[in-house]
């Protein structure tokens, strides 16, 4: 296919040319494209940078952390005392469910994509990913999907308010917003048992995985096709191969929810039978189909955080990361295993003796490679030196914590205790370890690890001791005592709790902690602030770090790197500062053809937008709002004229050529 | 900070899973423990090195040791500790597999078949050598539990023989609910087109209760030991449990308990006579005459029982979803079964509480208040709930005959609770 | 629209020309052995063998197309490794997903009285 | 679609064509979809074997009719890939209108066969055969189409005289790729779902 390139000369300075001084350029329908604007909210909406976007999913991300945080202080508050009624029982249930996919779904995947976008590229020495516009496509198709299932919300308050009544299909229902779990066990998501609240969700979540599964496969051929030369696979850093496993898991998993909901949808709007017990249904298989999604899921959320922490103990050890190959083979095996052992959510549903037996050694033996990581964690901090930097006291937190959560998740694998903790606050204790305590710990230690990088800016003072303290007390406080509400019987998703069963003051304990907890968030936020307003500028490597995204400026210009570096080893920036003069990365030579950047695009931002009408026109038509079917076509409509449309502008690009290494 | 804790707090509450009463919570609970020594096991070693390296190589001000070596791993090391965690979870494992086995099927004990303690009417041949049955029937959000050999159907409050193996078997009529008696057995769940099984056992059998008491010889038999062995059960078993759906299920999940009252052999026979039995009229009427006077001459039914019936039959509606066993005309099947609900411990599924924990008996003023309550506004007791709103609002409310809204008054609900007291 | 038909687009040096003819014969013998082996197919099921006979044999019949067009007709045996893992993974991980839900949700599962009764 | 917007061959240390690995990635997720699907259909033909007699409605010879026709649009679009290498347009459009003309025909039978189904009071909400069986083959028929309407822009496109031998052949071989993906997806339908249907005796 031929392109449109525009050539654009930059000076001989070591200054790169300021991109909104480049002409935008024509497309093949025509049109001009979006240009590197002068104004910014176009030129957000259309980039195809991978560090802009990256910014961007770290940004929602934070804000769908507070409200689904803000969700989890209603419950704690209404929980502190027993027959609070602060809230409704349906209005609790609602918070649960949207307080657990909103953190999953909507603040730690996008976490994690966000680092994966913003440092997958800089870390294997690329320009960008490999489909610069599928990857803005994934991120809007992530806001739609946010959008439509918070939707729910909305209409939940025009309810309340007396402004909205649903008819219809759920005619006589109530929950507007999604009211059946996090994991929707059918046949509770059918139509006679709730109403539009599900429809959202399902819709929500099908774009959300559309969203993930785009941006997964794009992360595959990223790291397959483009890295340096010389960046070996065995070279590449940790956090890249997690990166790697997770696309994965997310390219195999992802499709049995897809298919999963797909099917509810038809029972919901087409009358099948896939989950309706009169018409043969059988409920189990939704949860079969759920958590062999849902378990690779929860592996797709704690190995970027492994990666995270496999990056930063090194640097702040002053070491190499102990046994690199088995750590990075233990978490492909930790992946692999996940689709294996789905059913250990499903102890209790009478699987059978032996099938039981089988899920239950099989999760056990994830305790293995887990375990190696851990141990290879040890293995890099012995008989190194130790700095207690920021992103290090909260690595440290991650392994401690993580390490709590895992045991708890043992006793969970074996089988009939797990009859006794099923269902009860034990494994809300259990996951809330491995999620705060774990995957959140490392995603701050990162933020702090790589914000610099990323804005150019270096923290400034210590606020971040005080965000340590306040959030590792508050997460013990909050989560600790729930493991014995649990074995003393409390099951979860309860609105609320009879006094004189001996929970009053564990609930009340952990009620205290989530604020405590959320100060500690609230620390991190005014920190993350007051860093992007009166950081001192960082320079290129302010921790003494080792692998190649230290190599370039901070920020990172869009080009990357200037030249394209050539790799000759593992630690490659470490080996560069420190190692023999063989080590040293040295750079190609790109014989005047300058650097090929894409050009923007407005197509993905259009072809996402049209997944809004498509969520909300389905859920709304069952919520029995008028004409909306049609407003479902002319979403589908916009998303497939989107999509033409972009296969014809052609790919574009144009080259420049700074002269120099910024770094 | 474990120890801290089991030593604050008080682990022997309602729905303990901690003090056990019968062998399947018994080697849940074991289990939980050996999880929890190994795991914890792991931790201090764990958590002491990863302590350790990072008090030992912290940076000091002004360090004087060198770079560290760049070494890149130990094969040696990883190997041997893989090799450890394999075998501390081959300990976990083997009587994880023991557990699932003994948990799973209802075992074959004599003692606990039915010809051998049943001591009630005689049984239909075949049932003689099975354990006695209960069907577990979930509803949003209430329990029926039937005694398919005894025929009889009880709801919320279920009653079992203290030492003796019950076989449950679980059914649900709309959404999946679980199963939870935490101080007896862990759950397991009812899922709608499947019947799930399960057993339970309040205290140990005798063989069992002999083995724990270090008595040799499982053939040791004597009247003195069976003595100690019925003194052990009234002491330590006889009891009221606590359980709780454990599945969510909707708007009331959790609002949804139930309870378990353990009995020895002669009160169960007892009580499941005054089951089949049910209820007479108020005054001492047959029922056929007792209706006779309804259609002829409903006022001459006087008194504040005979209102309760009258409404419970007619206006109210209430007999179109209960039955009351012996009223012939109760029949309904939406609803629990409230044959002697009156001398049960709680209504609405366990919400609403009138036991006094000191010695079990019926505080009386709240039972009425309870039922009062319940009538006049079960929406508030209990969201969505599925029962007709007799108090008014709700999914249904009473329509005279002409249409117009014809709420319960006070003085028919308090005549409706007083009838409903008086069933016991 | 130009018609460019007679004038034959640019190719790269290296013209894959040769193995591309070589390719072509293969293609057509599997073509027909395809569609050979969809007739044996049709012909099997109403044949009075042993049923668990058939069955396997069907099985090995749809498998060993399935093989066959992947293999050759999708290039898979002429490219790279690496795409053969990332299909291989899915199908790997989709066949062991079928298999175990294939035992975990037996005919004993259902109960149709537990349906029907209520 | 046509999304190697910038692809720096040579660089990585395993040159494949980006979209060639992403289609590759996709028909590997794929296999998650149908094996759900398919998953699906047969669990609940082993849950209830009785509950519907699949050999009221079928037709044997329609299908394995259309189900030859796929399998020859198999072998017509691996002579169109192998045409677009040689850089043989005129080959490449005949044998790209064959593909073409072969998935309609496909899709042509499933709408008469859904049509017929459904007169023969087979629908949707039938019982679970019904729902698992239009949603597998819906999803393997919106394939088809989506597949049939990706070589008819493939063809058109080639009129444009912006075809080249190096991008174009990628181009069309992963469309390539995806159309025999959508056949042998159906060598197993056909096989999974119809033939064991008729093997005497095996309910
Ligand atoms: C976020 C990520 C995450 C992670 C990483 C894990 C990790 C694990 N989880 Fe967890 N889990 C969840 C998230 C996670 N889980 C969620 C969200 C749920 C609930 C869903 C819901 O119901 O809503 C859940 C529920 C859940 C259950 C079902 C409980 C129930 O509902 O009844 C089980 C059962 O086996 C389980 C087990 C495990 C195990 C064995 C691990 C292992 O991977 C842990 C391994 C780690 C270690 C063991 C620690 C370190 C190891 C060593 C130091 C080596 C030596 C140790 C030994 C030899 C023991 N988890
Ligand atoms: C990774 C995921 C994740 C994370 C990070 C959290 C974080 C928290 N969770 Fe969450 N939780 C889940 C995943 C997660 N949870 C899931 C999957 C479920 C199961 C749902 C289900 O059953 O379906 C669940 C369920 C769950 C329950 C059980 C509800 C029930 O079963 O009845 C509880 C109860 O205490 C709880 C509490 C908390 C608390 C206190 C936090 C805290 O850590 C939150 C701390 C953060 C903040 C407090 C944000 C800071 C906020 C402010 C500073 C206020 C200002 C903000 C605004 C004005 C917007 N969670
Ligand atoms: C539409 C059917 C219906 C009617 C009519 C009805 N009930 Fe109920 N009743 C129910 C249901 C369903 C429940 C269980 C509700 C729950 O616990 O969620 C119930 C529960 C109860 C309980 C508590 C039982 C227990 O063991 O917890 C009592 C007492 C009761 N009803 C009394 C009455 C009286 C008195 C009337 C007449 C005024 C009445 N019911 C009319 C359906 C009905
Ligand atoms: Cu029934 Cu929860
Ligand atoms: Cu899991």
């Amino acid at each position: 296919m031929s392109q449109t390139e525009t050539e654009i000369h930059a000076p001989s300075t070591t200054q790169a040319p300021k991109t909104h001084e480049l002409k935008p350029e024509p497309s093949q329908l025509g049109f001009m494209r979006p240009d590197h604007s002068k104004s910014v909210i176009m030129d957000w909406l259309t980039t195809v940078d991978h560090k802009k976007i990256g910014i961007m999913y770290g940004a929602i991300a934070l804000f769908f952390l507070l409200v689904g945080g803000f969700e989890a202080l209603i419950i704690r508050t209404q929980l502190a005392f027993p027959e609070n009624d602060l809230i409704s029982a349906q209005r609790y249930n609602q918070l649960f469910t949207m307080h657990g996919t909103t953190m999953i779904f909507l603040a730690i995947m996008p976490l994690n994509a966000a680092f994966f976008n913003f440092l997958v590229p800089l870390q294997i020495g690329a320009r960008d990913v490999a489909f610069p516009r599928i990857n803005s496509f994934s991120l809007w198709a992530f806001v739609a999907g946010a959008i439509v299932i918070n939707f729910g919300w909305v209409l939940q308050a025009l309810q309340v308010m007396g402004l909205f009544e649903a008819s219809g299909p759920t005619a006589g229902m109530t929950d507007l917003a999604p009211a059946m779990g996090w994991f929707g066990y059918a046949p509770l998501t059918g139509t006679n048992f709730t109403g539009a609240g599900t429809d959202f969700w399902i819709m929500g979540l099908q774009i959300l995985g559309i969203a993930s599964l785009s941006a997964a496969m794009n992360f595959v051929v990223t790291i397959v096709n483009m890295r340096a030369p010389g960046m070996k696979m065995m070279r590449m850093p940790v956090f890249t191969w997690m990166t790697l496993v997770v696309s994965l898991l997310i390219v195999f998993a992802f499709p049995a929810i897809t298919i999963a909901l797909g099917q509810l949808m038809f029972d919901r709007c087409f009358g099948t039978n896939f989950f309706v017990v009169a018409g043969g249904g059988q409920p189990i298989l939704w949860q079969h189909l759920f958590w062999i999604f849902g378990h690779p899921e929860v592996y797709i959320l704690v190995l970027p955080a492994m990666g995270i922490i496999s990056e930063i103990l090194p640097v702040f050890s002053k070491k190499p990361l102990f046994g690199y190959s088995i750590v990075v083979f233990s978490g492909a095996v930790i992946g692999f295993l996940g689709f294996a052992v789905w059913s250990h959510h499903m102890f209790t549903t009478g699987l059978g003796k032996v099938a039981t037996a089988a899920f239950s050694l099989l999760t056990m033996a994830i305790a293995v490679p887990t375990g190696v990581k851990i141990f290879n964690w040890i293995g890099t901090l012995w008989g190194g030196r130790v700095r207690f930097s920021a992103p290090m006291i909260f690595s440290l937190g991650f392994v401690w914590m993580f390490m709590m959560g895992g045991f708890s998740g043992i006793m969970h694998s074996s089988a009939p205790a797990d009859a006794q903790q099923q269902d009860s606050y034990f494994v809300i204790a259990h996951f809330h370890y491995v999620a705060i305590g774990g995957i959140f710990l490392a995603v701050v230690a990162g933020i702090y690890f790589w914000l610099p990088k990323m804005i150019g800016k270096m923290w400034k003072g210590n606020l971040s001791t005080w965000v340590a303290i306040f959030s590792t007390v508050g997460l013990n406080v909050t989560f600790f005592p729930m493991h014995f509400l649990g074995l003393l019987g409390m099951p979860r998703r309860t609105h609320t709790y009879l006094e004189g069963f001996g929970w009053e003051t564990y609930n009340l304990v952990c009620t205290i902690g989530a604020y405590i907890l959320a100060f500690g968030i609230l620390l991190l936020v005014v920190d993350i602030i007051r860093c992007f307003r009166n950081g001192e500028p960082a320079g290129n490597d302010p921790w003494d770090a080792r692998t190649l995204e230290w190599a370039t400026t901070s920020p990172p210009q869009v080009y990357n790197f200037a030249k394209t570096p050539i790799i000759p080893a593992r630690d490659a920036l470490w080996e560069d500062k420190y190692g023999p003069e063989n080590r040293k990365i040295t750079h190609e030579d790109d014989h005047g053809h300058g650097i090929h950047m894409p050009s923007q695009s407005w197509m993905p931002f259009i072809a996402a937008l049209g997944f809004i009408p498509v969520g909300l026109g389905m859920s709304l038509m069952q919520a029995g709002v008028p004409y909306m079917g049609y407003v479902a076509i002319f979403g589908l409509l916009v998303l497939g004229l989107g999509i033409a449309l972009w296969a014809i502008e052609g790919p574009g690009g144009y080259h420049m050529h700074p002269e120099v290494d910024a770094a | 900070m474990t120890v801290l804790f089991l030593g604050g707090c008080n682990l022997d509450t309602r729905m303990t899973t901690f003090v056990t009463k019968g062998p399947v919570a018994e080697t849940q609970y074991d289990l939980f423990m050996l999880t929890v020594w190994v795991t914890l096991g792991i931790f201090i070693a764990v958590g002491g090195a990863f302590a350790f390296a990072i008090i030992k190589f912290r940076e000091r001000p002004d360090d004087e040791r060198p770079m560290p070596s760049q070494g890149h791993g130990n094969p040696l090391v990883e190997i041997g500790l893989i090799g450890a965690s394999i075998l501390l979870l081959v300990i976990i494992a083997v009587p994880t597999l023991q557990g699932i086995w003994y948990t799973h099927d209802t075992p074959e004990d004599p003692e606990s078949f039915m010809g051998a303690w049943y001591s009630g009417e005689e049984l239909a041949e075949e049932e003689a050598d099975n354990p006695l049955i209960v069907k577990v029937i979930g509803y949003q959000w209430w329990w029926a539990f039937e005694y398919p050999q005894l025929g009889i159907t009880t709801a919320n409050e279920m009653v079992i023989p203290a030492g003796k193996v019950v076989h449950i078997e679980l059914r649900s009529f709309d959404v999946i609910h679980s199963f939870w008696l935490p101080r007896i057995a862990g759950k397991v769940d009812l899922i709608p087109g499947r019947t799930n099984s399960m057993w339970i056992q309040a205290g140990d059998n005798f063989l069992r209760w002999k083995e724990k008491q270090g008595v040799a010889g499982p053939e040791e038999e004597s009247p003195a030991l069976r003595a100690d062995y019925a003194a052990y059960l009234e002491e330590e078993i006889h009891n009221y449990y606590y359980g709780q759906c454990a599945e969510y299920c909707g708007d009331s999940h959790a609002r949804m308990h139930f309870r378990a009252t353990v009995v020895d052999n002669k009160e169960f026979a007892e009580w499941v006579i005054d089951e089949r039995t049910g209820h007479g009229t108020p005054d001492g009427k047959t029922w056929d005459d007792w209706y006779a006077a309804y259609a002829d001459n409903p006022d001459s039914l006087t008194g504040d029982l005979n209102e309760g019936l009258k409404l419970f039959m007619g206006r109210a509606k209430c007999a179109t979803c209960h039955v009351v066993k012996g009223n012939p005309r109760a029949l309904g099947v939406a609803g629990p079964n409230l044959t002697n609900v009156g001398s049960r411990m709680s209504i609405a599924a366990g919400w609403l509480n009138h036991r006094i924990e000191e010695d079990g008996s019926i505080d009386l003023e709240k039972q009425y208040d309870n039922f009062y309550k319940w009538i006049k506004e079960t929406d508030v007791v209990k969201p969505g709930n599925r029962m007709w709103k007799a108090g008014g609002g709700g999914i249904g409310e009473l329509i005279d005959e002409n249409g117009e809204l014809a709420l319960l008054t006070e003085d028919e609900i308090h005549k409706l609770s007083l009838y409903l007291q008086s069933l016991k | 629209m130009t018609d460019t038909d007679y004038t034959p687009i640019p190719v790269a040096q290296d013209s894959h020309k040769d193995t591309e003819t070589k390719r072509y014969h293969t293609f057509v013998n599997l073509a027909l052995a395809l569609a050979a082996i969809t007739g044996i197919e049709l012909v099997l099921v109403y044949m009075p063998f042993h049923p668990i006979f058939i069955f396997s044999t069907l099985l090995a019949l749809s498998l060993f197309k399935f093989v066959a067009v992947v293999a050759w007709f999708m290039h898979l045996i002429y490219d790279k490794l690496i795409l053969t893992l990332a299909f291989g993974t899915g199908m790997v991980i989709a066949t062991g997903t079928f298999v175990a839900l294939g035992f975990l949700l037996s005919r004993n599962w259902v109960d149709v009285d537990a349906i029907t009764q209520f | 679609m046509s999304d190697t917007e910038h692809q720096e061959d040579g660089h990585g240390s395993l040159v494949i064509n980006n979209k060639k690995l992403l289609m590759w990635l996709f028909l590997g997720s794929d296999c998650m979809f149908f094996g759900t699907l398919i998953s699906t259909h047969l669990i609940y033909r082993k849950l209830y074997p009785e509950s519907y007699d699949p050999l009221l409605v079928f037709d044997l010879e329609l299908t394995s009719g259309s189900t030859f026709i796929l399998l020859m649009s198999s072998v017509l679009m691996a002579l169109a890939v192998s045409a677009m290498h040689k850089g043989e347009l005129k080959s490449f459009r005949l044998t790209t209108i064959g593909v073409i003309f072969c998935g309609l025909i496909f899709l042509a039978c499933q709408v008469y066969e859904f049509a017929h189904f459904t007169n023969e009071g087979l629908t949707l909400s039938t019982n679970t055969f019904g729902s698992t069986f239009y949603m597998m083959t819906g999803t393997h028929g919106v394939h088809v189409a989506i597949g049939v309407f990706w070589l008819i822009c493939l063809y058109f496109y080639s009129y444009t005289g912006k075809m080249d031998a190096h991008e174009s052949a990628v181009d069309v071989e992963v469309a390539g790729l995806y159309w025999h993906f959508v056949d042998i997806v159906w060598i197993i339908i056909f096989t999974a779902v119809y033939l064991i249907e008729y093997i005497p005796g095996l309910r």
